[in-house]
């Protein structure tokens, strides 16, 4: 575990646990002390990763590899901007309050936990406490499509940590041993690779099953749909990226696909990171409701980080991890904008609204410059992440995949384009009549994460060098 | 900046500037465009007076350049478009029916722009730039000259017609850059290009279509008459009559002069070319019975009489033609402000509804007399000079039959004029316009200064032959004896006659149509032959535009349409359609049943594993 | 056939009996039990992995974390079961097919 | 060893019967059955503390927890009785798993187990928690802190109850 980085755990976790006591007699003291804990993560987390020594320095000063950072970042980023709009979105009456903060930051304790750990076990054993939370959380509200994607996503991915956890047992095992550490070294000697290989695969298995790929993506439509509005933008957002996508990294630069010692298992991975595109794209295609629309798209996204994944080269894990940065941001603006909507609305099935772009222009602009960044329209961030993961295909001689992604990268312009069309654009439907735009407070978040979506992708020379250095350092 | 940059860039900066005008200020935006074509013609002036000079710009690396260059007969072409702009948009200052102001004045000085640089571009790619450039301007000057629907289905006409025949002066100007290895004109000047072999003819053929069509030569007229209705008589002043004859003509000269050498076949061509456009054009032009589009057709007669010149081939008819071109625009444009004028005052062009305006309108009908005068070939103005020249390169070639059809078209035009003459501004004046006046001195004095321009290069024709014509031709490269002078020998006789056979051919039209002016020409209009032909004419059997517009381009359209509709059917309807069956299935398929997720899940799982373990497995 | 080999024969049999109960059952009870046999499938492939490379120590270490987990999954379970029992009035897992398409 | 493989037998027939009993509260004293078998298998392979773990907590408090969900729901879950015929099914199709496993699965556990890495097996139980997994231990606070929070979450005091 990275020691440097400890502290982001240790402080929300610490926070988490003040504030049922801080709550008891003022509810609005959780909302503060959960927002300033992670405003100052953040704000410390800024400087150590943009003090102007650290940028003319090329990044060579960062702490661990720096896809720990990068990713704390991200996790307390999206996780402030939750906090924030919950902050605001949140029901007065709702009796568990400090209890939705307080498993707030112990799910961002968690991730941070997840991306700092240096131990397959230690991983397993955060991803567990990230379930846990994300079910309670989603059953926040007390509604019954909530209590059903719970059940679906606890049942659904709690076998994969059996998987997980028979994986581990051999490892251990065969390699005596459970850090990455000595797996990077084991699969960089010559030594006959297969049973530890096969662990790995488990382990991978079980990974597959918690991000939602194609045909383990079941529980994700449900849970994102059933979720308390601000919670969904957290699982969409962050959650299911760090508790599945960000292991499959990780252990796809620690079995070296690039090296091709695991071939059979890479092969795996990319035919169901390019399923997953497809399936995703396809079925977000005739979906009625927002939120079950963005869900698909999630699949469809997560494909392409897998797919990248799978093929393992540098390149190709750089564009991974830029896109997993690049879908937290838009999926967060997503998802809280979803929420907006059915505050102000009531409702998120998308033929009851219509031509909110008069009534809600904020909500609708930020939405339309995610729904753009996800499709790959440059220069928005989402374009530089797809470009360098097609580029890395093209580049391994992978024609056909590329083109297979490139395609269904128009595809999912298309369902965005009908969604635009149908929600924002277009003549005004009656549930929409009389809708004013949500509060400023409610915006902010949005506001800000669709600024970083638009400065990551200009800024993309500046923000690569970053990138750069984090993919040599985790592969190398 | 280079001063022969003035006539180019002055314009287009003018025209932008205008666009920013608020269309409620008055007379603004007419000043300025007034200033600003004064000026180029100014500029235009002193670069004539200049010696040649060249400017160069590398454009898409050094195989083309942006050349203009300023030989005589470029810098002539220069002026005279500088001048005509001037006179049109001093004339266009109180001129009704010519559409927004604003976009008026954009068009002309754009059209004066673009043909500036057509006239000074040495680089034919660079020419066809402007050129090109010319064809848009063309059509939203028709366009927006009038509101009707008829005035945008013109200007689409417009565009159609030349669009084609510029692509087909593209095609020619690309293999003729092949063919002589440079764009330069200058250059395949120095070692002209024979009409040896089958890519040369073909190219040289393209390139007349081009230029004849650019001039509006049979039968790439048909689009003119039209405009004469549907759009206003400043751009009939303007475009047709002059800029382009002008830029048709020159580059004419310059394919079949500069850049080719041509023989006897390609000669016989061209007369014929010429000697049909007069005949045609201006037998339709005898039976017309409105104003503008009377005067329309002329402006379609008259070319033939270039073509017939620069088709001779030899330094007479080629002045003749050269002049002739001149002479035209000066005094087709003069003719076309007189009806505009008439337009304005009376209301009206359709000739049964005019008479007797001389007395209202003087110093238009005087205008409008010298330049019919002109335009007849009555001596001494300035067309009889011009036609003289044609005449006699026409006979020294030997062919005597295109003399006899000039001569024939010679009268014609005089019957056709003596007729509108008397129609408008003769014989008794209804009484609807027993109040008409005048109109005003800024209409006027461009009128009185073409007809000036009329008499003056007819008495003195000695002037402009000195200073135009005979430099052209030596831009030309061609060396000449005397090309000017009265010539008191036959020919004068000839012409003589035709004059007084056309003035007895009206006076029987007259007696034949009840004393009306304006049913002068019924006798040859219902004639037992020409009869059916005129009837067809006037269901524009002849027209191919609209021939193809009526019969090839629906089947056409309809084959494309078909071909269409497989193309989207193959990248919009059957991708959309499966999308939307995969959408559908998926839909089908997420039915939120949970031992279904969870067989799904568990079988996922199972082949994953079985396949790991027995593929890559423990190797 | 070795006592391992045996071992794991054994585990993937009541493995496969846990997973059994998750694909047939519709109680969410059962549900749980199955998920709760299948971990204890994986508990002991642990145990065995452990003593077979002579790491029982480690293997036990491992093994008190995974009891301690799997006591706050099966809690939060029962916890969703009851909330579902609550609001639904029943705790059959197949008739919750509201979110769909 | 025959008591080593008894004890696997005993644990595979009681998770069968967990699974095959008509009433849940019969299938959560199995499921209690089977954690004891695993926890005397841990003795038997010499690991006391994970034993004593799995015997008190699994064993314990999850039977405990179990039978309260159960007690809450029996009623109306003896109301709509589950389609039994599933469950006859499961003997025969564990029967079919055990003889098509019979044929694969051993030689390929024996291949992975040919790869094992032999540890030094020294050391406590403490030394190995606190030394080796001690970013376990913060797991497992963080664990029992998301626990209690996911209770109080699903299940708040009530201020002003309907």
């Amino acid at each position: 575990m990275d020691k440097g980085l400890l502290a982001y755990l240790l402080i929300p976790l610490l926070s988490a646990v003040i504030i049922p006591f801080a709550a008891r007699t003022r509810p609005k003291m959780a909302d503060i002390l959960a927002n300033v804990t992670l405003l100052a993560g953040l704000a410390n987390l800024l400087w150590l990763a943009l003090r102007p020594s650290m940028i003319a320095g090329g990044f060579a000063d960062i702490p661990g590899d720096g896809l720990s950072l990068l990713l704390v970042a991200a996790v307390y980023l999206v996780g402030l901007c939750v906090t924030f709009f919950s902050a605001y979105f949140i029901e007065e009456g709702l009796p568990n309050r400090p209890a939705y903060y307080s498993l707030l930051l112990v799910s961002v304790a968690a991730m941070t936990g997840v991306v700092t750990t240096t131990d397959f076990f230690t991983l397993y054993v955060f991803i567990e406490v990230l379930a846990v939370t994300s079910f309670a959380l989603i059953t926040t509200d007390d509604s019954s499509a909530g209590i059903e994607g719970a059940l679906k996503y606890f049942f659904l991915t709690f076998p994969a940590s059996v998987l997980i956890i028979v994986g581990i047992a051999i490892l251990m095992m065969t390699l005596g041993s459970l850090s990455y550490e000595n797996l990077r070294l084991f699969m960089a000697s010559d030594a006959p690779a297969g049973p530890v290989t096969f662990a790995s695969a488990l382990i991978m298995l079980g990974f597959i099953v918690k991000s939602g790929v194609v045909p383990f993506h079941t529980w994700t439509p449900d849970a994102y749909q059933g979720a308390y509005a601000p919670v969904s933008a957290h699982l969409a957002g962050i959650v299911t990226k760090i508790s599945g996508v960000y292991a499959i990294i990780k252990l796809a630069t620690l079995l070296r696909f690039f090296d091709g010692r695991a071939q059979a298992l890479s092969e795996m991975l990319m035919f169901l990171g390019m399923l997953s595109i497809a399936v995703g794209a396809l079925a977000a295609l005739k979906q009625t409701n927002f939120k079950r629309m963005l869900a698909f798209s999630s699949i469809s996204q997560i494909g392409y980080i897998v797919l990248a994944a799978g093929l393992g080269t540098p390149l190709a894990i750089m564009g991974a991890v830029f896109h997993l940065i690049n879908h937290a941001t838009f999926k967060t603006v997503l998802f809280l904008n979803s929420a907006s909507l059915e505050k102000s609305t009531g409702t998120t099935d998308m033929d009851k609204l219509g031509g909110m772009e008069h009534s809600m222009p904020w909500t609708s602009w930020t939405s339309i410059v995610a729904l753009l960044s996800t499709a790959g329209v440059p220069p928005l961030s989402g374009f530089w992440s797809k470009l360098l993961i097609i580029l890395a295909l093209w580049e391994s001689g992978l024609r056909v995949y590329a083109v297979l992604a490139l395609l269904f990268s128009i595809v999912t312009l298309a369902y965005f384009m009908m969604m635009q069309k149908k929600v924002f654009f277009g003549k005004k439907t009656p549930a929409s009549e009389r809708v004013q735009e949500v509060s400023a407070p409610l915006l902010a978040p949005v506001v800000l994460m669709s600024a970083i979506i638009v400065a990551l992708g200009l800024l993309f020379p500046y923000f690569y060098a970053y990138v750069k250095v984090v993919a040599e350092r985790i592969i190398l | 900046m280079n001063l022969i940059l003035i006539p180019i860039i002055l314009p287009i900066v003018s025209a932008l500037a205008l666009l920013l005008i608020s269309e409620r200020t008055r007379y603004l935006k007419e000043l300025l465009a007034i200033c600003a074509s004064v000026v180029s013609l100014l500029a235009a002036a002193n670069i004539f007076l200049l010696p040649a000079q060249t400017v160069s710009y590398a454009w898409l690396g050094s195989a083309i350049s942006f050349t203009l260059s300023t030989d005589t007969l470029s810098a002539f072409l220069l002026l005279a478009a500088g001048l005509f702009s001037a006179a049109i948009s001093i004339y266009s200052f109180s001129m009704p029916n010519k559409g927004p102001a604003k976009w008026f004045f954009f068009n002309l000085l754009m059209t004066q722009a673009f043909a500036s640089g057509a006239a000074l571009a040495d680089n034919m790619v660079a020419m066809l730039f402007f050129w090109e450039g010319l064809l848009v301007f063309l059509y939203t000057f028709i366009a927006l000259s009038q509101t009707t629907y008829a005035a945008k289905r013109t200007a689409m006409k417009a565009f159609l017609i030349n669009g084609a025949t510029d692509i087909c002066l593209l095609v020619g100007i690309t293999i003729t850059g092949y063919i002589a290895g440079t764009m330069s004109m200058s250059e395949i000047s120095h070692n002209k290009l024979t009409l040896d072999y089958g890519w040369s003819v073909f190219a040289y053929v393209l390139l007349l279509i081009g230029a004849v069509s650019k001039a509006g030569a049979f039968p790439f007229h048909t689009w003119i008459p039209d405009a004469a209705t549907d759009s206003s008589a400043s751009f009939m002043a303007f475009v047709p009559a002059a800029i382009d004859k002008l830029l048709g003509i020159y580059f004419l000269a310059r394919a079949s002069i500069y850049l080719f050498v041509l023989n006897g076949t390609m000669q016989l061509v061209l007369m014929t070319l010429g000697a049909v456009t007069i005949l045609v054009a201006v037998m339709m032009a005898l039976v017309q019975k409105d104003y503008k589009r009377l005067l329309s057709y002329h402006a379609v007669s008259q070319t033939g009489y270039m073509i017939l010149g620069i088709g001779t081939l030899n330094p007479i008819g080629i002045a003749g033609g050269l002049f002739h071109m001149i002479n035209h625009a000066t005094y087709k444009s003069c003719l076309f402000m007189t009806s505009g004028s008439v337009e304005r005052q009376a209301g009206t062009t359709d000739l049964s509804k005019l008479g007797g305006l001389f007395r209202a309108m003087p110093v238009t009908g005087l205008c409008f007399i010298i330049a019919a005068a002109a335009i007849s070939g009555i001596a001494p103005l300035n067309g009889f000079f011009s036609k003289e020249l044609v005449y006699k390169g026409t006979l020294d070639t030997g062919y005597t039959i295109f003399f006899l059809a000039a001569e024939l078209g010679s009268f014609l035009t005089l019957a056709s004029f003596l007729k509108l003459g008397h129609s408008v501004f003769f014989g008794v004046r209804p009484e609807n316009l027993k109040e008409t006046k005048e109109a005003p001195f800024s209409m006027l004095l461009p009128m009185l200064g073409l007809a000036a321009i009329c008499v003056v290069f007819g008495f003195g024709a000695q002037l402009p032959i000195n200073w135009f014509i005979s430099p052209s031709l030596e831009a030309l490269n061609i060396r000449h004896g005397i090309l000017t002078g009265f010539h008191p020998d036959k020919l004068y006789f000839l012409s003589v006659i035709v004059i007084l056979a056309a003035v007895i051919n009206h006076l029987l039209g007259l007696a034949a149509g009840g004393g009306k002016a304006d049913k002068a020409s019924d006798h040859i209009h219902y004639a037992p032959v020409l009869k059916e032909a005129y009837a067809m004419a006037e269901r524009r059997v002849f027209d191919i535009y609209e021939v193809g517009m009526d019969r090839v381009v629906p089947a056409f359209s309809y084959a494309l349409f078909k071909v269409d509709r497989f193309f989207d059917w193959v990248i919009d309807t059957a991708p959309s359609g499966a999308a939307g069956f995969l959408g559908n299935t998926s839909r089908r398929f997420h039915t939120g049943s949970y031992p279904l997720y969870m067989a799904l899940t568990l079988a996922g799982a199972i082949i994953y594993i079985l396949l790991l373990a027995s593929n890559g497995g423990l190797k | 056939m070795n006592i391992f080999s045996l071992d794991w024969y054994l585990i993937a049999i009541i493995m496969f009996v846990g997973f059994y109960c998750m694909l047939a059952s519709r109680s969410i009870v059962r549900q749980l039990i199955g998920l709760e046999i299948i971990s204890k499938a994986a508990m002991l492939t642990v145990i065995s992995a452990g003593a077979l490379s002579n790491n029982l120590i480690y293997a036990q270490a491992l093994l008190i974390t995974m009891i301690v987990i799997e006591v706050v999954v099966v809690a939060t379970g029962l916890a969703l079961l009851v909330k579902n029992f609550r609001l639904h009035g029943s705790a059959d897992i197949w008739t919750l097919s509201s979110l769909k398409g | 060893m025959i008591y080593h493989t008894l004890l696997f037998a005993l644990a595979a027939v009681f998770a069968l019967w967990a699974v095959m009993a008509r009433k849940l509260l019969v299938s959560a004293i199995m499921l209690a059955l089977v954690s004891v078998c695993v926890s005397l298998i841990f003795f038997d392979f010499g690991a006391p503390w994970a034993g004593v773990f799995e015997l008190s907590v699994c064993a314990g408090l999850i039977t405990v927890l179990f039978v309260g969900a159960v007690s809450l729901i029996r009623a109306e879950d003896e109301k709509r009785p589950e389609n039994r015929a599933r469950f006859y099914a499961l003997p025969f199709a564990a029967a079919i798993f055990a003889i098509a496993a019979w044929f694969y699965l051993p030689a390929f556990v024996e291949e992975l187990a040919a790869g094992a890495k032999i540890g030094s097996g020294g050391g406590s139980i403490g030394r190995a928690l606190w030394g080796m997994r001690r970013p376990d231990l913060l797991g497992q606070v963080l664990m029992l802190a998301a626990g209690v929070f996911v209770i109080k979450s699903v299940f708040p005091r009530r201020t002003q109850s309907k």
